[in-house]
């Protein structure tokens, strides 16, 4: 099993969002979370990632063995796509960049400045960062942002062959990404939390 | 049945408002026979004359200014510890007073300082940590001001607060090594006061239980406030939803 | 950590980067109190460390907000946070490189500056050992600081009033050491206390700035 | 009244400034309090109404 969340409840600003949580995912499968905007999905994978306590439950995957990856892009403007990507892969000790480069269909731009790079571009490179990592289980949140379609069914085929080689994904998408029978959609709206349910911290002021 | 009970909010707010009377009490009637003794029957120092009585002010504020800090510093710790929101917010309720007991032992130094040394302010070490005292209040209330999150403030202002009382302690060690004490004056000097007559020091004594009972019962009627406004703000969290 | 130090030192010489903005400020703040006090060298020698110092502390001040805003603003401590590197180490690093761009071209122009002020060649000696080993506190306090305002909008001024406090020990030991190496008593015990507070907060504030670093990123 | 001579005014002020000061405190507490209250039980009766 690559994750494990069991009856996990998390909050945002005070207030219990998601509550009873359970994902199941084994190695080679991809978990799309799907639900309105505010429901909880950033929430919920920052709080998979390590960054935000959960309220209750438990989560069972190594945080070695995350990569999160963000609404923001964690690349800097002033420095070349290949600065910034050797950047990362020092940080987690990998050593071939030309490689990730390739998959992402960023070789071109590689001695480009980041900021003279267009949304989506950059974009790309942000996710690059992803093939650096080595990393078993990917936590993307809304990653097609400002990718085109062709970007998008590029990422698509990237997010299969990580699972083929028997990594996980969990994805916070509207976008069909093309992933077939290995995706298991996730509708956070069942994991609801009742209306009028607080945050422990809020709870023990009633 | 554990003192940590008391951590709950709610029951914090029972036990807050049947005790508070009691120490307001307390508080005044211990202050006003302090003050009084020491006031009216007291001699004057054969030293300092009549600003001997400035005494009855200026150190039970010094005092309370200094060990509400040590206050704070200990809620904070026992919030990043064992996460009771009363102590959090019993640190914040201490530091506007302590703030204030600073700024009067401040002002009583300043009153004492011109008769005995010619000038309203000198850069006495202890007149100026408590200058720093100060500002590391102030730092202190305006991180709380400035974070939005209740339990953000909490544990940012936690850290601060142990952080700062490190650095209290060397600027304290700093001033007086800066200048070394050129007016040390053991009546002048707050933690020496067996260098204080008897006279003076039992109505001394007095005076400093008034205040501490002071701090103790503003400080729980802050935390008071502190803790409805929490309360009020999640009642209408869970109304709005 | 090596890498995020290299990569941080090139992003500060870039354009747009900031270097050299603190080192023009400390110039400026340096050649406006001759302008301020008079043209006196003897009156200026004697204010000479005080300034330099003070001008030492307000050009580290400027430079804080950035350590950690931009990171924070495009999400590389989000991804710094939870990636191998223990965020100590990236407060660390960060200390390092705001010290190398900061509080080392500080050192190294103090001469000059101290020349500017009217001071003699065998004192400013004095006044380059002080900064030398006090800067390094400067920026890890300055950076505790910067962890503690990350992710506050308008956290400039606010940093400025939690940090000024605890650089007293730094300043009153820094600027002590030199005023009395100039006028030629010992300076052996200031100069250690110094070195102690330095010492002293690179060893606990990393951890302290690393705990409020992840308190403002969940 | 004891004689206070020539350093009357200095007593009195540090005296003074202490009240003040403490009065100031007091009063700014017990209004936040108050405030504090009133808005607790206003909200405490809306809820209670729902």
């Amino acid at each position: 099993m690559a994750i494990s969340i069991e009856s996990l409840s998390v909050s945002r600003g005070g207030v219990n969002l998601l509550q009873g949580v359970d994902i199941e995912l084994e190695n080679g499968q991809a978990g799309i979370l799907r639900g309105p905007n505010g429901v909880g999905k950033t929430t919920l994978l920052r709080a998979l990632a390590g960054l935000q306590p959960v309220e209750s439950g438990t989560i069972k995957c190594s945080l070695e063995d995350i990569c999160y990856s963000g609404h923001a892009d964690g690349v800097k403007p002033t420095l070349t796509v290949q600065e910034n990507l050797e950047f990362w892969a020092n940080i987690f000790g990998s050593p071939s960049i030309s490689e990730v480069a390739e998959k992402f269909m960023i070789t071109d731009l590689l001695n480009s400045k980041v900021g003279n790079l267009s949304a989506g571009q950059k974009r790309r490179v942000g996710l690059a960062r992803l093939g650096l990592t080595g990393r078993q289980i990917w936590l993307l949140d809304e990653p097609t942002v400002s990718l085109d379609e062709t970007s998008v069914k590029i990422f698509g085929n990237i997010i299969k062959a990580h699972l083929l080689e028997d990594g996980c994904a969990l994805i916070a998408t509207h976008i069909d990404l093309g992933l077939e029978n290995k995706a298991q959609i996730i509708d956070l709206l069942k994991y609801k939390a009742t209306s009028g349910k607080l945050s422990n911290s809020n709870e023990a002021f009633l | 049945m554990s003192f940590w009970e008391y951590a709950n909010p709610v029951k914090f707010l029972n036990l807050s408002g049947a005790l508070l009377p009691y120490f307001s009490i307390f508080a005044a009637i211990t202050i006003i026979a302090g003050i009084s003794w020491g006031f009216f029957f007291t001699p004057d120092d054969y030293k300092q004359g009549a600003t001997v009585k400035i005494l009855y002010v200026h150190v039970p504020s010094a005092f309370v200014a200094i060990n509400a800090w040590f206050m704070m510093l200990v809620a904070s710790i026992i919030w990043l510890v064992r996460r009771h929101h009363v102590s959090a917010l019993a640190a914040k309720a201490a530091a506007p007073i302590g703030i204030a007991m600073t700024i009067i032992g401040l002002l009583t130094g300043a009153l004492w300082g011109q008769p005995m040394w010619g000038t309203w302010w000198e850069w006495d070490p202890k007149l100026t940590s408590f200058l720093i005292l100060f500002l590391f209040y102030l730092g202190y209330i305006i991180l709380w001001a400035a974070v939005e999150d209740p339990d953000t403030a909490a544990d940012l202002t936690s850290i601060l607060c142990i952080v700062g009382s490190v650095f209290a302690v060397l600027s304290r060690y700093a001033t007086n090594f800066w200048n070394q004490g050129l007016h040390q004056d053991a009546s002048l000097s707050i933690d020496k006061e067996e260098h204080v007559a008897d006279v003076f020091y039992y109505p001394l004594i007095v005076v400093m239980a008034g205040f501490v009972l002071l701090f103790v019962a503003l400080v729980l009627l802050n935390t008071r406030s502190e803790i409805m406004k929490r309360r009020a703000g999640a009642i209408m969290a869970r109304s709005r939803m | 950590m090596i890498a995020l130090i290299i990569r941080d030192l090139r992003i500060s010489v870039r354009a747009g980067g900031g270097f050299g903005l603190s080192l023009a400020f400390f110039f400026i703040i340096v050649i406006f109190f001759p302008f301020a006090i008079g043209p006196d060298l003897d009156l200026l020698s004697k204010v000479a460390p005080g300034t330099l110092w003070v001008g030492a502390l307000l050009a580290c001040l400027l430079s804080l907000e950035r350590i950690f805003a931009l990171d924070f603003e495009d999400g590389t401590l989000d991804l710094l946070a939870t990636s191998s590197l223990p965020l100590e180490s990236v407060v660390i690093s960060k200390a390092l490189v705001h010290w190398l761009t900061t509080g080392l071209p500080l050192v190294l122009l103090t001469p000059f500056f101290g020349i500017l002020l009217g001071l003699q060649n065998s004192n400013i000696i004095f006044l380059i050992i002080s900064l030398i080993f006090g800067t390094p506190a400067l920026s890890i306090i300055g950076t505790f600081g910067a962890a503690l305002t990350a992710g506050m909008k308008r956290g400039g001024l606010l940093l400025s009033i939690l940090v000024l406090p605890l650089y007293i020990p730094t300043l009153i030991f820094g600027a002590e050491a030199a005023r009395r190496g100039i006028q030629g008593f010992e300076t052996q015990n200031s100069i250690l206390l110094l070195l102690g507070v330095s010492l002293l907060s690179w060893a606990i504030l990393p951890f302290a700035a690393a705990s409020v670093l992840r308190i403002n990123l969940r | 009244m004891p004689d206070l001579g020539k350093y009357a005014f200095h007593v009195l002020a540090s005296y003074g400034a202490t009240g003040l000061v403490i009065l100031v405190v007091i009063i700014w507490s017990y209004l936040k309090h108050e405030r504090a209250r009133k808005t607790l039980l206003s909200i405490e009766e809306k809820v209670n109404e729902k």
